[in-house]
């Protein structure tokens, strides 16, 4: 297909492509690009550049490593093909298990931004402790400083939250008025079922 | 048309609507978790396929509705009631509004971030180092060498002579708190070991203290502790004192 | 160069490359090829052939991501040329000052010349390994041979040392003078005073 050779030759991008793969290879989380500039020690223009090379080599469908940008950054992860394979080696115990309680607090953190347990138990109505205290555990929530006015410890979600939900970043959930319409949907459906009424 | 047996199938539940109203009384179904917009629907449903109105079933769904709302609410005022209280029932009922449409949208985002995990579910990466990543480099900043020879100058004075002060602390023999503590259980059925050691040296509260976990080990006492760091409750065996019980009704 | 293009073809060896290279991004430590192939789902001796086929993909001067056959396995690293730029990613801020047991360790080790685990231990009158393991990760200690008697290995500093403290050589270390003037007297003096120490 197209240019596979590029990233052989000595060229100088290919060898910012070349560098920039080994520290994605190396890197325990998605880097940004300014991480991945400052250790390339070249500019992010240019690491722009090899990453969209990059991009280009390891996608779906043409290679079992795929570069994700992810969380803020840009990081590899295993093919969507191989995934019967990683299944069999390993867990995922980080989402694994998550109830609806957990869910419905990570979306509340998600799009609130740090919140206080009480704040989420308010909003939900029920407790938060020991929702919470398991998110801690499995890295999906982590404190982020104090309420100004209780000093109650505020959380936030962490990148690997958006790393598990393959996220971009947090801009990347959808609107919440959008995910209204059930409302909408709702008037409709009320309003058909009055239309269906003898007069 | 019985509205008990209408057949609901929403998220948190699928069955009759009587068996529903069953299990959030009996608290075995979060209110919070009842999607009554889609009861609702699933009602008025059921009453257009209908060719007159049913007004007892009406009536009997409104009595039910409400009350199952009337739960919904006070579950999600669970934290500020005494907010609730201040109000009057129109800005009441306005916060309630309020309050369920920002939960509602909550669960909505709830729902979604679930169906995105759904969707990713086959993407793998690794948590944590690579297998072969280099070691992180730690680095010193420059260092006055007069520390090198302040601290050899340390290692080559003579050591401190050793306290020998704890030599002279006086411990009492454990014999006599257990002597103690037996009298003191002869008389009342249980005591607080920290009232009973009260005003003792801090030799002298361990050795009573030893005595004590001498008396559990032969089963003479049984201890008690709500907390850590709460008091010691000590007390006299449940099982012996109904041996003397018994051997007391027998003998009599 | 050599068939770059294979890995794009639907080839069943291809997929089965690619399937590897999804296993090992995602492994946090080497996997062995009986791992692969139970991951995989396939027979060793195709794994192996799939390995030949990434080992090519994945080698120095051709890619930023190297395979590597370690002692438990297969598992990629970083590119050699990538080193510095590795370096830099993993550079943790620097440290203002060590510990007294690091001085100590140091001191000893400076002005005695080289010395055993149990030498620094005995002088100091503390078990030494933590302290020597933490200035072996930072440069500052380096093994010099073994003890003739014992057989334990010994620790000299290093030029980092030197650099880190001013020094041209140990020569230049602050005299010590009226505690002895030779690394003999020293060493009776230190030892003196360890004998004196309660066990």
């Amino acid at each position: 297909m197209d240019r596979p050779l590029r990233l052989i030759s000595s060229n100088p991008v290919d060898r910012l492509a070349r560098t920039t793969e080994a520290l994605l290879v190396v890197a325990s989380q998605p880097l940004t690009l300014e991480e991945l500039a400052s250790a390339a020690d070249d500019d992010a223009e240019r690491v722009e550049t090899a990453l969209g090379l990059l991009g280009e080599r390891y996608r779906e469908g043409r290679s079992g490593i795929v570069l994700e940008q992810v969380a803020g950054g840009w990081a590899f992860r295993a093919a969507k093909e191989a995934a019967e394979a990683c299944g069999r080696l390993f867990e995922r115990p980080i989402e694994r298990g998550l109830s609806a309680a957990a869910l419905e607090t990570l979306a509340i953190v998600a799009y609130l931004g740090p919140c206080t347990r009480p704040d989420i138990a308010r909003l939900r109505g029920v407790a938060a402790d020991g929702v919470v205290a398991g998110l801690l555990e499995r890295g999906m929530l982590a404190e982020a400083g104090r309420d100004d006015e209780g000093g109650a410890v505020r959380y936030r979600v962490t990148p690997l939250f958006e790393r598990v939900f393959g996220l971009e970043s947090l801009s990347a959930l959808p609107r919440l008025d959008d995910l209204g319409e059930h409302t909408e949907d709702l008037r409709e459906r009320l309003e058909a079922v009055a239309a269906q009424r003898p007069a | 048309m019985a509205v008990r047996e209408l057949e609901l199938d929403i998220d948190a539940f699928e069955g009759p609507f009587d068996l529903l109203l069953t299990l959030v009384l009996k608290q075995e179904l979060e209110p919070a978790e009842v999607d009554v917009a889609t009861i609702v629907l699933a009602f008025l449903e059921r009453l257009a396929e209908r060719d007159e109105l049913d007004l007892d079933a009406c009536g009997e769904f409104l009595v039910l509705v409400a009350a199952l709302l009337e739960l919904k609410a006070r579950g999600l005022f669970e934290f500020d009631d005494e907010t609730l209280d201040e109000l009057d029932p129109e800005e009441a009922a306005e916060e309630l509004a309020r309050r369920l449409a920002e939960y509602r949208r909550i669960r909505a985002a709830a729902a979604w971030l679930s169906e995105r995990l759904e969707q990713e579910s086959g993407r793998y990466f690794r948590l944590g180092p690579a297998p072969l990543a280099p070691r992180p480099a730690r680095r010193v900043a420059p260092q006055d060498p007069a520390l090198l020879g302040d601290a050899f100058r340390r290692l080559a004075s003579d050591p401190p002579s050793v306290s020998l002060a704890h030599m002279a602390l006086r411990f009492p023999p454990v014999a006599q708190f257990l002597g103690r503590f037996r009298a003191v259980l002869a008389r009342r059925r249980r005591f607080d070991f920290d009232t009973e050691v009260r005003g003792l040296t801090r030799a002298e509260a361990a050795v009573a203290f030893l005595a004590l976990l001498e008396l559990r080990k032969a089963g003479e006492i049984e201890l008690d502790q709500a907390s850590p760091f709460a008091p010691i409750r000590v007390a006299r065996p449940q099982r012996r004192e109904e041996e003397e019980n018994e051997w007391i009704a027998r003998s009599a």
